[in-house]
């Protein structure tokens, strides 16, 4: 009997110093637009920039942290180099960085920390500094408006989600204690806007509709059903509602003044620090220079890149989204969304 | 009035117990067929009467107006698509693409309308078709090579899911803005159109069934007890004008209730008096002794799984309506499993053959209450959960221990 | 022989897995005939009464109706050709009361407007399933009865009724009285001569050979897949009928026959 | 020796089609059988090799030893579970809440063994007591309360899924380090051991096989000839060798893969070689029938039940010793849909009645190889998904058309 | 008269929704007798045996079982009596083989360690049940075929096999050789009569007369749902009991006989 006789088989060994080789980027989920739309494409592009001959093997676990483990072991096999890791689960990934490592492949923690375990970096945004942006926003724009004793409703992402824990720890580190009463407050199953569609209106119905000052939404899919709810209801104005990830149907509503800010995450440059990072390690360079932060996941200081969040409301739309292109002009501004594009003095 | 017809052609069969004349002959008549187990829709309906009861209790906003047309307006999506699981059910199949299939359609309906700028009605159509195409596309699968629908509407399940990411490509959630087709879901009538409305299904009930008793006293056959007539009639009514009475005292009648009011009533309509929806109870029956008395079985599947995906589509097009959005999940998660199960606790038999319409709204109603009562506590997740599956478990007994009796005197 | 027959196989084979039921059989049924099948359990007899109605399709051979070459591809194609069929299984919808058994696949249609969309026209169906019942003495409770609570023998009258249902040219009578009280049975049996009277070609199956002999003009015996013997009623002998069935020598046959009549 | 022994009591039926003697009978023989349909698992068996070639074409990786025990790892968890949903289809019934299931016991385990520090094997023992607790839950409420198996397990479904997330609180994840639990699907064994196993298997099949083929001649029963059994033997044997050889070449004969099969094979003797799966055949071709006769039929599903939910449980701690934790969404996504797709696409009807535990092996390769394969492909999700549903429709198609000769001559 | 009965039912009723199957019906049968139940279609024969076999509940009345009183609650209840019984619907399991059906419920387990497990020893059954079949004429191409491949009276004789497995004490048929032929029919009777010159009470229901007269002892007869009259075959005349069984006139009865008699 032997204990994981590993014998390198999956892994080409990194000695290979020839200019090209695969790089792994392996995303958790595909029903949130920003992995596909622009971790995948700005992360590919780059690293076709930094090196024409390098392939990127990119698969997505929707969502299943069991289908990732394949998916890695799937890129370990196909000869990947360098895996760019955003975990489902940021705890239970630690298997998966084991696994790489008997492969001897580096691994670059994305996104989310790979708790517990021999990560070699970490680049992200700090996840729970945006439940405090959301919260902060939120709570300044109460006390602009004086409505800063109300009664608000918090609408956290997945139970199951480990970053939705992190978002609902930043932003109740703010709200409790700030003198806003919390009506309810929901976790919503799959981040599913239908479910937190019934959950507004469920509070509305339980609260009363003139009774709430503001929403906390955790993100722009969540807060786009809180705000059908709301409408449906008749709430008019509508309270100030916080989202998260620049998702276009929220940036359109966020112009139109139905949802107060969402949370920019800037994806580009951090897909394009992953993947110089990637590209460095896969040609055995140290990186150097990128690094700000030290970051302990439970097991040691990872060496981290840390990006600042954002907070976007209407008067910062064009100066960051459309400034970034995160989205283009004429794609926010399609059909009826043009006169609030004009306001916002968007083109 | 109430005795059977004197002209009848057949002497009535000694054994047949009869209800006793008056009042008290009816009550002693429903006491017997409680005892047997023949109770219909009874029990489902005594199930929701407590869960209404215990929200009520617990937070007695649960029975306000506002409230309950919330719960219409959060039933009709799962409901309609409950609706055409009801059609899959009574073949005997299942339907396993139902919420994939609304997704997909809502996609198309907002790529359509909001990408491509075409115009409400033709992307509602579109929408439509693309779950009429599907759903032909899994009947005439399954019937030209022998799958199991399972398997089938499983590998849709997948399939349509993909394909709905695909539509939605890289922007991912489409806020939908068209009048027309956000006001399916926010569409609410006056009282006065309401109450034509409910004037005019209870001058037409009463009228067709009177007419049908006439012919039947025409022809001598035996004719079911007038006062057992009346007394469904009153209940029947004295619901519907409830619930509209409750909607005039919020916001109006739901365009969308009426929608979905609409569609279980032409459903039902169709499979208990027309030939195609005979047809359909006997091919879930048997499927064999209909093949061989020369029914198009296969004809017969392909069309139902064809209605049920249009309305898998409707209840997608409508929930997107709702959430004034479309998104990649959208129909995706609990969507298919509610729809079935409300379908089930509804009445309609997993086994094929055995069913009604209205299962789908009762059922709806049921699983809709609780998850509404349960938000308005703002309930946790876990416990959530726990409780859906306690009551569903509870409610579904309920039912199934008041069959019991009938299940000691039948057959199998 | 088969020239002027109202339907007639040639050579019919039939295979299940390792089984050979049917062994190149020959078959013909004239109008206003009733021919008897008859042979052991296993003989092959349902089989063949299946071919013709169209639910199995043939191995080879050929089937002719009215002298035309036919393919029975389905049991639609046989009901258009006017072949009726009461099955040994039944084959009733147990969900459906005994008006939509005795209707299914022929139902009536209300007139107007409800044609279009099919709307059924229950009281015409209720009314005439009771008079067609009548006829036949079949005793059940309410033709609104869901037929898995009738009797087997109730059940069994059901089938047969809704042979008669629609216009038939043949009939094929797979053990119509098995399970069928005596006056059931009596009606059954006038049936089959009325419809040899209006000109119908009747099969039908039995191991009834006293009903056999009351009813039918030729009797054909089949044993293990293959024909085995034809008689002309008048002329034939039970002895020799049941020799052909069980394959014994006459000579057994009829010692037995007397031990049975003690 | 071919030729039934002339000791036999009864005639042969002379209906009855035997093979010819010789190689050329058997080949004749064997495309007889093929044109009626009679093919077992041989479609299963082709359409798997049809997807492996494919994938091979696409990618060499694919055929690697390391990608294939990649492969036997990634299916012993969704194949333990799918072997418990088998016997449940063998009744007729169907189990929802498998997944559910699975994850709520590792939870279990996972509590017991990392926070409260309890040793890996009554950690272990809980998990699958757990699994047995419910499983006998599900099937003593079904029985006592008639409620349909499907209301019951989506009950479960849920309710279950609230108790994990209560279980694992708000901590979420939990890593393992117990070396015993990682070792379940960490161990690997060397070719010695491997090769001794499967010696073993080897000797006790054929063994087993001639005594009870010399039992039967001495008895006068008809024979199947030699050479079929000597075929079917080269075949199934020869699969064997080549898995272990495979296994053998990258890490050795893992654990994991060990118990999967163990759980296959003992599963399959005790439904084919015992009263009790005598019975559970019984009651899923026609419970009534098996009433009669004397079964106690509720006991066999609450059997059933609690041994599937056992098995769930113990899929659900192998999936968390492969990832080395346990989270809130362990058991959920698609770990349900893909078990019972596995139990179907191996040839387990959904009916009752039909079905081996093979067909959760057979399954399990097909579903996980499409998924491996696309894995190493790379492919974007929506295309995953679209190709997912896709092969499993023609797998599906293959299987069911190949059955078409069956039905055709079949009764129904 | 009941008071040596084996069995015996008194003033069993049985109600199934709106029909009153059975109205306060005694039933008593005593060991090495032969009762036949008549009755026309739907007179409630089956209901009755399914009554005694326990697989239906009664609402009223009480059942006696060597003169103590006995509740039959289920199925097991009553083959645990040595209560056997062969019903109308065969109730067999399809997807199994003839041998499983025979042996179903009391397979024969293999000695030594596999009997704990309940390890089946298919050869000793395979062998018991051919020469079961073999002595009770049935002509089948092999045990080993599924029973959804038999035709409708090899189905009929695996059912009668069945009943014959165990040791019963009592046995109940019901219309045992509806799709019987010739041969098989013969043995069945037979079987009859061994049966009760063991002692066994054997209740048969048919609705062929000419059977009932040559193997039964008593004749009860229903009609309705109730037990309207009880003859002693030595001194039974057919016309009496046709008039019993349909409920008329005994003039009527014979006027039809004699015509049936050309
Ligand atoms: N499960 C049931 N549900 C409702 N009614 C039933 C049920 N079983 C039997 N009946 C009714 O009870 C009556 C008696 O039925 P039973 O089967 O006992 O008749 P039978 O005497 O065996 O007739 P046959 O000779 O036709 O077999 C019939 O009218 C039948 O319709
Ligand atoms: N679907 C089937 N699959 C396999 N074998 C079958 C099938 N149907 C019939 N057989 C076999 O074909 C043979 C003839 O069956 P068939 O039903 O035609 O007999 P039958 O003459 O009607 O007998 P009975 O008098 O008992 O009704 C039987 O041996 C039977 O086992
Ligand atoms: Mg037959
Ligand atoms: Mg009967």
């Amino acid at each position: 009997k032997r204990e994981n006789k590993e014998a390198a088989a999956g892994g080409t060994p990194p000695a290979e110093k020839r200019s090209g080789g695969k790089i792994a980027l392996l995303l958790p989920e595909s029903k949130t637009s920003r992995y596909e739309s622009h971790d995948r494409p700005h992360f590919e592009r780059k690293v076709k920039e930094l090196c024409p001959d390098c392939e990127v093997i990119y698969s997505n676990a929707d969502q299943d942290a069991s289908k990732q483990q394949s998916q890695t072991e799937a890129a370990l096999t196909n000869g990947a180099q360098v895996l760019v890791l955003d975990p489902v689960d940021s705890a239970s990934a630690a298997a998966m960085v084991a696994r790489a490592r008997q492969s001897k492949v580096p691994v670059i923690s994305y996104d989310r920390l790979i708790t517990n375990s021999d990560v070699d970096y970490y680049i992200s945004f700090d996840n729970e500094k945006v439940g405090k942006l959301q919260g902060q926003a939120l709570l300044d724009k109460l006390k602009a408006d004086g409505k800063d004793k109300g009664t608000i409703v918090i609408i956290n992402g997945a139970p199951t989600d480990n970053n939705a824990k992190l978002f609902k720890a930043g932003a109740h580190s703010i709200l409790d204690g700030s003198g806003l009463v919390v009506g309810a407050e929901y976790d919503t199953p799959d981040w599913s806007p239908d479910k937190a569609q019934q959950q507004m209106e469920q509070a509305v119905t339980s609260l009363g509709k003139d009774k709430i000052v503001g929403v906390y939404a955790a993100n722009d899919g969540t807060a786009g059903g809180a705000i059908a709810a709301m409408k449906a209801a008749g709430v008019n104005p509508l309270p100030p509602v916080t989202g998260q990830d620049a998702e276009l149907a929220g940036i359109q509503r966020v112009l139109v003044g139905e949802q107060y800010m969402t949370v920019y995450k800037a994806i580009k440059p951090e897909a394009e620090a992953a993947a110089e990072l990637a590209v460095a390690l896969l040609r055995g360079q140290v990186p150097e220079g990128k690094v700000n932060a030290k970051v302990n996941n439970g097991q040691k200081d990872v060496p981290s890149i840390l990006l600042p969040p954002v907070s976007v409301t209407k008067e910062n739309v064009k100066s960051t989204i459309v400034a970034d292109g995160f989205w283009k002009a004429e794609e926010i501004c399609s059909g009826s969304y043009k006169d609030a594009c004009a306001s916002a003095q968007i083109q | 009035m109430s005795a059977p017809s004197t002209q009848q052609a057949m002497a009535v069969d000694p054994r047949l117990i009869q209800d006793a004349p008056g009042l008290k002959g009816a009550w002693q008549g429903f006491l017997r067929r409680l005892s047997q187990g023949e109770l219909g829709s009874l029990p489902v309906i005594i199930g929701l009467c407590v869960i209404w009861l215990i929200f009520y209790i617990a937070n007695d906003r649960f029975l306000s107006a506002v409230n309950l047309t919330n719960l219409m307006l959060q039933i009709t999506a799962m409901g309609t698509i409950s609706a055409g699981i009801v059609l899959v059910l009574l073949l005997g199949d299942i339907d396993l693409s139902a919420g994939a299939v609304s997704g997909l359609s809502a996609a198309v309906m907002a790529l359509l309308n909001v990408k491509m700028g075409y115009g409400a009605v033709p992307s509602l159509l579109a929408g439509l078709a693309t779950g009429a195409a599907i759903g032909a596309f899994h009947g005439l699968w399954m019937t030209r090579f022998r799958v199991p629908p399972f398997v089938v509407t499983l590998a849709g399940l997948l399939g349509w899911q993909g394909a709905q990411l695909f539509v939605l490509g890289n922007t991912g959630t489409v806020n939908l803005n068209d009048s027309f087709i956000i006001g399916l879901a926010g569409t609410f009538f006056e009282p006065a159109i309401a109450w034509l409305v409910v004037a005019l299904i209870v001058v037409v009930h009463v009228a067709t069934v009177f007419v049908e008793r006439r012919r039947r006293e025409a022809a001598g056959l035996p004719l079911v007890p007038l006062r057992s007539t009346v007394v469904r009639m009153v209940f029947t009514h004295g619901a519907l004008v409830a619930a509209v009475a409750v909607f005039t005292q919020d916001r109006g009648l739901p365009l969308a209730a009426l929608i979905f009011g609409g569609v279980v009533l032409l459903l039902e309509l169709l499979i208990r008096h027309t030939r195609f929806g005979r047809h359909t109870f006997a091919v879930g029956g048997n499927a064999e002794a209909a093949r061989r008395a020369g029914i198009r079985v296969d004809r017969i599947r392909v069309t139902i799984f064809t209605l049920a995906s249009t309305m898998a589509a409707a209840g997608g097009i409508l929930a997107a309506s709702r959430l004034l959005a479309v998104n990649q999940s959208s129909g995706s998660g609990d969507v298919l499993l509610n729809a079935i199960a409300a379908a089930v606790i509804g009445g309609t038999s997993l086994f094929g053959g055995r069913g009604s319409a209205w299962s789908a709204l009762l059922g709806a109603l049921v699983i809709g209450s609780i998850s509404n009562g349960m938000d308005l506590l703002a309930l946790s997740s876990s416990v959530k959960f726990m409780v859906t599956g306690a009551v569903l478990l509870v409610a579904a007994s309920i039912d199934a221990l008041s069959r019991r009796g009938r299940q000691a005197a039948g057959r199998a | 022989m088969s020239a002027n027959a109202l339907f007639a196989l040639k050579g019919v084979s039939k295979r299940f897995g390792a089984v050979q039921a049917l062994t190149k059989v020959d078959f013909e049924v004239k109008a206003g005939e009733v021919v008897a099948l008859c042979g052991d359990n296993g003989a092959g007899k349902s089989t063949l009464i299946k071919i013709i109605s169209g639910i199995i399709p043939i191995d080879e051979g050929d089937t002719l109706f009215e002298g035309r070459k036919v393919s029975l591809s389905g049991p639609k194609v046989a009901s258009a050709l006017g072949i009726a069929t009461v099955y040994q299984d039944l084959a009733l919808c147990d969900n459906l009361d005994v008006v939509g058994n005795l209707f299914l696949g022929r139902e009536q249609r209300s007139s107007g407007a409800g044609k279009a969309v099919g709307w059924l026209d229950e009281t015409v169906m209720e009314q005439q399933a009771t008079a067609l019942l009548q006829r036949l003495s079949v005793s059940i409770p309410s033709v609104r009865t869901q037929v898995a609570a009738l009797s087997g023998g109730q059940r069994q009258s059901i089938a047969v009724a809704r042979a008669m249902m629609g216009e038939p040219k043949m009939v094929l009578l797979d053990e119509p009285t098995a399970a069928l009280g005596v006056a059931q049975t009596r009606q059954v049996l006038d049936l089959i001569r009325r419809l040899r009277e209006q000109g119908l070609a009747v099969v039908v199956i039995s191991h009834n050979l006293m009903d056999v002999f009351s009813v039918a003009d030729r009797i054909i015996v089949m044993r293990l897949g293959k024909r085995v013997a034809t008689f002309d009623v008048k002329e034939a002998k039970e002895v020799e009928v049941v020799s052909a069935i069980t394959g014994a020598k006459k000579a057994e046959v009829t010692e037995t026959l007397k031990m049975e009549g003690a």
